[in-house]
């Protein structure tokens, strides 16, 4: 039997994070070939770099935080086509263990203290509902922003006691400086979803490539949570090979804090027959509060940019369904 | 104009400006006499050089942990930054100055029968003055473009942190306004410095 | 009492430069010891020395330390080389003709003040994860200081130089090539040294552009996980390639010179 | 035919803002294969009417004609030996000398051998492959001549060619050059700050004023130095214990002396 | 007393890896306030003779005694004007004469009227506070003559301090100082390369011979410039044309001639 000849598809994704665990576990499994698809990696290590690369086309498709998929409608048309997992404890803000105490017993020590975060990410939105869980004013602390590496090394060090990171920092500063996380995005009420996220006139071209796309990455998970003790291993691997060492333990609360989706969920979410979806509120959410930071002037409607249209492909096809929802 | 990134234009340049003076004055005066002993004496420069000629590569992005963990997060982290940039010029270029200036000038001071202080106060530093100067315009250049590195170092206002913020934000209309206050800062600090430098400098007119 | 006179014979200045490199390391040690910088941000000199030859051959990132190295050199030499190719005609040309000149310096006198890594988002922008973003970015570190000591040099060329060739009838490609050029190759070479450390210096923000391989990219990850070997594995693998770049350049420049005596 | 002809020439530069003449109305004709020097004091202007000739400079007014033709900016047609030799350092002695051949139409054969004859004429052999600062100052200066003289000029522009050298290594050259000029006669202009030097070599010395640069006199060399037969003596020395020599010598200084009050002040 | 004593001198230098001797084995004695000039082929070791002087070079054998003290390095007791001028460009004249008295313990209204003197003794009235680029060479060499001589040295080194100067203002700046030497003598070593200014100048002249220098005879002109008169006349070109002077000039030239053949080949 002649092999049909493979049809490229260049995927971006950033080294080292969970949510882009499935594209290298697909890889190892060898599970784009088995779709006709010849994958072509590009890696980034942030989501603004990564969005501004698809100006000169140089990937397709692939995974980003939520704050880039938001700017990356507003500056370059891309679309989100699916939620690549949940993502609100994996940003969280932390506290240097003395800190952590003083909060512990008496929250509102938080107030005139500095905490250091990258502004406008995820992380800076996790952090904003926490401000907001206490009853605190953005005025009430000072906010000084910088990249995650400065903030680590600025709370190992003791130059800062409270920071704003995301997984796998979070980690690195918990196992290496004893911080601790005092509020998640989960704790403070906020939802930070994952997107997944096509050029929009590359959605238009190839519409099946996407569909394609989106199968491989669900059937990743599919099988992950079927066979964590080789997820584990896959992990160790896939976060080695972006520089990061971090314990068992913590991979394992990984999979335990940060919750992925399969086939039918995602439609379920992503489902705006009955008026917003429940994706819509999220990214609305996300694009008010980078309105509020100035990052971008208005709040575009999240249903012109969230899609279910490659979701519902995947649905419709039966080979790409079954593909999806295979845990082997 | 409207305020981006916590201020107002002319907050962000008087911050930077602010910064890159400070930068500037501690990298040169530094730069300046260690360039001149490395120059007058042999022994200094041996001990210095090798020392000196392999950190010179490593770029100020790098010092940035090291800078925070020994400086914090304030004012004196950023200038650190820029301290380590701006240095090299000043001290290679008073070396430079120091190494040119000519033997005739030279054989005629010791002919003179002049005492080592006033040496180094009547004939080394003036002779070195005219490269002390090409160092210190090139130390200025090298202030302004690590100020975007230096404001990585939790930057609240800034041109380097409006570039910053910009380029997070993808808004190249930011940057380029950014640019350009940055280029025209510069020029106009080299301006002053030039005045400086036919102040110091009579004989050269 | 004249101190630029002072020769140091061949032992005197390997004691003194090993006395400086001794000092130099003692100091850290202590810094160390003492506790003045914790040890996770300072580690000892050994341990970095021996986290930097085990990187030789033990993959960080995905590549081996000699893999990143090679990775950022291509990069550097592509940038530094167009730099160069431009900057250096574009000088001689701009010191041969008032008009050349008068447009192109103060462009160039205000952009230079501008940050090579703020130019990363439009090196994203443009060129996406291609080659190009890092070459521009490494560009614009490398390419001021080619261009003014290329105009520097060739204003200053001896003006006798360029009437004995207009005597001789050569018209402006001759003067540029035969005279200009040879004439200002020490100030070439002392401008494409500073350039190169810049360009190389740039290199660290070329690399947030492409995050796969390279000695930027190294050290950010390294910095990312508080790994403190690997940052300064980093800085001294950096450190070591500019001194070289230094050295090869210098060379150069003696070649280029043999013509006088040294 | 090349004649060098000074049409009412003047010459203004700018200094200090202000405009000054520096060669004040020149009227004079160098004739066809004619040997004249030029002598004056400091800054009177001969190394500016030197230049107007070489096309390196233009006359603010008048005009200057080499050969019928006016003269429009360089050309090795009139090849110009500099006083601070300008050769190029980054060059051979034979690359020297090829410089100006590059740029004419000639077989690469034919330009060797130009090369090589003018090498040999200059006693340079050996010497092809060296660099400059390899050589004596007189092995420059010949160098130099040499470049010039490959180009086969019908004019040579000199302007005190061997001012930078030795005093001995000066009467050697100054010796070759007698040789040259009469064995191969070209129209030359030369400038000098040495008298003897000047009624040693020249067909016609012009003595200029200072500012604006005037010729104040020209004395006739050639007829007096046939007459005494200054020829059959192959030695610099001897001709200049010639009473006819003196004479003229004292006769040129007094000139120049008078110029020179004030000097500097 | 300020005589020098060369007492075996000798000085090699390293080049190209090899020593080679520049100055051979010299013995000679400079008297008290006697004037002598030094002439000799280019490269023969005239400088090297005058900064062993001066303390700026050591000798490698034998020793030189100013005043029957050995000299062990540079000091104001020897004034030396340089052939290139060595002026500090970045002082103005008056602080380029003074330098040198800085360093002496006397009352500054003592310095300034020292200064004052010798910038009128050298003409430079109404250039004080001018900087040495502003000034005309001529100028410039009577700035460094001023701060050799402001020290009142007994002893005065000068090496072609009229070399670059123009003809006319030589003969000025040579004038100055034979009246100088004249009214107030010092103990002087002069280097040039003109055979008629060290005649015309000089007690007497060595002639060297070239590598490695060696003491190729001494003329005494003092003897017959007093018996003939010379300073009577006031005017250089006078005493030119004087038959003694000739004579002497050509047996000096004759002496030189001998030593430069195969010069520069
Ligand atoms: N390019 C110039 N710009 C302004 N002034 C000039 C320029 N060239 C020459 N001069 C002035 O013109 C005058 C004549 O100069 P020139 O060089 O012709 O004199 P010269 O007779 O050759 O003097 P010297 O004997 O010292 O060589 C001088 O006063 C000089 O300063
Ligand atoms: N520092 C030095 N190192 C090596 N060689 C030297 C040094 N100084 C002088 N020489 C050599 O010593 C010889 C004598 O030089 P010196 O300068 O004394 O000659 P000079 O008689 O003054 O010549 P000129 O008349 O050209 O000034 C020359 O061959 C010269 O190259
Ligand atoms: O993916 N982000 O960098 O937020
Ligand atoms: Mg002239
Ligand atoms: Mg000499």
């Amino acid at each position: 039997q002649a092999k049909p000849a493979l049809t490229e598809i260049k995927i971006s994704y950033q080294p080292a994070l969970y949510w882009a665990l499935p594209f290298f576990v697909a890889t190892e499994k060898n599970w784009w070939g088995e779709l006709g698809l010849k994958p072509e990696f590009s890696t980034f290590p942030a989501g603004v770099p990564q969005i501004a690369a698809s100006a000169s086309k140089s990937w397709d498709v692939g995974g980003t935080g939520s704050v880039p998929a938001v700017l990356g409608y507003v500056r370059f048309g891309i679309k989100t086509i699916g939620i690549s997992n949940d993502e609100s404890a994996g940003n969280a803000l932390l506290a240097t263990p003395k800190a952590a105490e003083a909060f512990a017993t008496n929250p509102q020590s938080l107030k005139g203290q500095t905490i250091v975060l990258t502004g406008n990410s995820t992380g800076d939105y996790a952090v904003q509902s926490c401000l907001k869980k206490y009853g605190l004013a953005k005025t009430d602390v000072v906010i000084k922003n910088m990249g995650q590496g400065e903030i680590i090394s600025a709370m190992s060090s003791g130059n800062a006691d409270f920071g704003g990171l995301w997984a796998p920092n979070i980690y690195t500063l918990e196992e290496k400086a004893g911080a601790k996380v005092i509020c998640s995005g989960k704790d403070g009420g906020a939802f930070v979803p994952g997107a997944l996220i096509v050029r929009g006139d590359y959605a238009k071209e190839n519409p099946q490539n996407v569909a394609k796309f989106l199968a491989v990455y669900m059937r990743a998970w599919k099988w992950m949570n079927a066979n964590k003790p080789q997820a584990i291993v896959m992990m160790k691997k896939f976060y080695e090979l972006g520089g990061v060492s971090i314990s068992e333990a913590s991979m394992k609360k990984e999979f335990d804090t940060r919750p992925n989706y399969d086939l039918a969920t995602e439609l379920k979410i992503m489902d705006s027959t009955k008026g917003l979806s429940q994706a819509d509120v999220w990214f609305n959410s996300i694009a008010a509060f980078m309105q509020s930071t100035g990052a971008i002037q208005t709040v575009p409607a999240a249903n012109e940019y969230l899609t279910d249209e490659f979701l519902k492909m995947v649905n419709a096809d039966k080979k790409l369904r079954e593909f999806a929802n295979n845990s082997k | 104009m409207q305020g981006y990134g916590n201020g107002k234009l002319y907050q962000h340049i008087l911050q930077s400006v602010i910064l890159v003076t400070s930068g500037f004055l501690v990298s040169s005066s530094l730069g300046i006499l260690l360039g001149i002993l490395m120059g007058a004496n042999k022994k200094i420069e041996a001990f210095v050089n090798p020392i000196f000629l392999t950190l010179r590569p490593i770029p100020p992005l790098a010092w940035i942990p090291l800078a925070i963990v020994w400086l914090g997060l304030g004012n004196s982290a950023k200038i650190m930054v820029i301290y380590v940039a701006a240095f090299v010029p000043a001290v290679i270029n008073s070396f430079t100055g120091v190494r040119s200036i000519e033997a005739p000038q030279r054989e005629a001071a010791a002919m003179l029968g002049i005492g080592r202080l006033a040496y180094y106060r009547e004939v080394l530093i003036p002779g070195a003055l005219p490269f002390i100067f090409t160092g210190l315009r090139l130390s200025l250049q090298a202030s302004w473009t690590t100020l975007v590195a230096a404001e990585l170092v939790g930057a609240t206002l800034g041109l380097g942190s409006i570039l910053n913020q910009a380029a997070q934000d993808i808004n190249p209309a930011m940057i380029l306004v950014g640019m350009i206050s940055v280029a025209i800062s510069g020029w106009l600090m080299t301006q002053l410095l030039a005045k400086a430098e036919s102040y110091a400098m009579p004989w050269r007119a | 009492m004249m101190a630029n006179n002072e020769y140091l014979n061949r032992g005197e200045s390997v004691l003194w430069t090993s006395m400086g490199i001794a000092s130099f390391i003692s100091f850290w040690y202590l810094m160390v010891t003492l506790d003045l910088v914790p040890k996770q941000f300072l580690p000892y000199p050994h341990e970095v020395l021996s986290k930097f030859i085990h990187l030789l051959t033990e993959p960080f990132s995905g590549f081996t330390l000699w893999t990143h190295i090679a990775s950022s050199f291509l990069r550097f030499s592509y940038g530094f080389l167009l730099a160069a190719l431009i900057g250096i005609p574009l000088g001689l040309l701009m010191a041969l003709s008032k008009y050349a000149n008068q447009l192109i310096t103060p462009f160039f006198e205000s952009i230079r003040f501008v940050a090579p890594i703020a130019w990363v988002p439009f090196a994203a922008l443009w060129f996406g994860t291609g080659i190009g973003g890092p070459i521009l970015v490494i560009f614009m570190g490398a390419f001021p200081p080619v261009l003014i000591n290329t105009y520097r040099g060739a204003i200053h060329v001896d003006k006798k130089y360029l009437e004995a060739a207009r005597m001789l009838g050569a018209k402006k490609f001759r003067l540029m090539a035969e005279v200009l050029f040879p004439a200002s190759i020490p100030s070439i070479i002392a401008g494409l040294r500073i350039s190169a450390g810049l360009g190389w210096q740039s290199l660290v923000g070329a690399e947030l552009i492409v995050a796969s391989s390279g000695v930027g990219y190294m050290m950010v990850k390294g910095q990312a996980s508080i790994q403190t070997d690997i940052v300064m594995s980093g800085m001294i693998a950096i450190g070591l390639i500019g001194l070289l770049i230094d050295v090869l350049l210098r060379q150069a420049e003696k070649f280029a010179i043999h013509y006088k005596e040294i | 035919m090349a004649d060098i002809v000074f049409d009412s020439v003047q010459r203004s530069f700018k200094q200090g803002g202000k405009e000054f003449l520096a060669v004040g109305d020149i009227n004079f004709t160098v004739k066809d294969k004619e040997f004249v020097a030029i002598v004056g004091p400091s800054g009177c202007g001969k190394t500016t009417c030197l230049r107007m000739v070489a096309g390196l400079e233009i006359p603010t007014k008048g005009r200057i004609l080499v050969g019928d033709k006016e003269v429009k900016g360089p050309g090795p047609d009139r090849a110009v030996v500099f006083q601070q030799f300008a050769l190029f350092p980054w060059k051979t002695v034979q690359q020297n000398i090829q410089f100006g051949l590059k740029s004419m139409s000639m077989s690469i054969a034919e330009k060797q051998e130009k090369t090589a004859r003018l090498v040999s004429l200059m006693g340079l052999d050996g010497y092809e492959q060296a660099y400059p600062h390899q050589l004596s100052g007189g092995m420059q200066q010949r160098v130099a001549i040499a470049r010039a003289y490959v180009l086969e000029p019908e004019v040579l522009l000199m302007d005190e060619p061997f001012g930078a050298l030795d005093a001995q290594t000066r009467v050697v050259m100054q010796e070759e050059l007698v040789r040259l000029a009469r064995k191969n006669p070209k129209t030359v202009l030369f400038i000098t700050h040495s008298v003897e030097e000047a009624v040693y070599l020249a067909d016609r010395v012009v003595v200029m004023s200072r500012r604006p640069g005037l010729i104040r006199d020209v004395i006739e060399i050639k007829p007096i130095r046939e007459k005494e037969g200054w020829d059959t003596h192959s030695r610099i020395e001897d001709v200049m214990d010639l009473n006819s020599f003196v004479k003229l010598r004292s006769q040129i200084w007094k000139l120049l002396r008078e110029q020179s009050l004030g000097v500097d002040h």
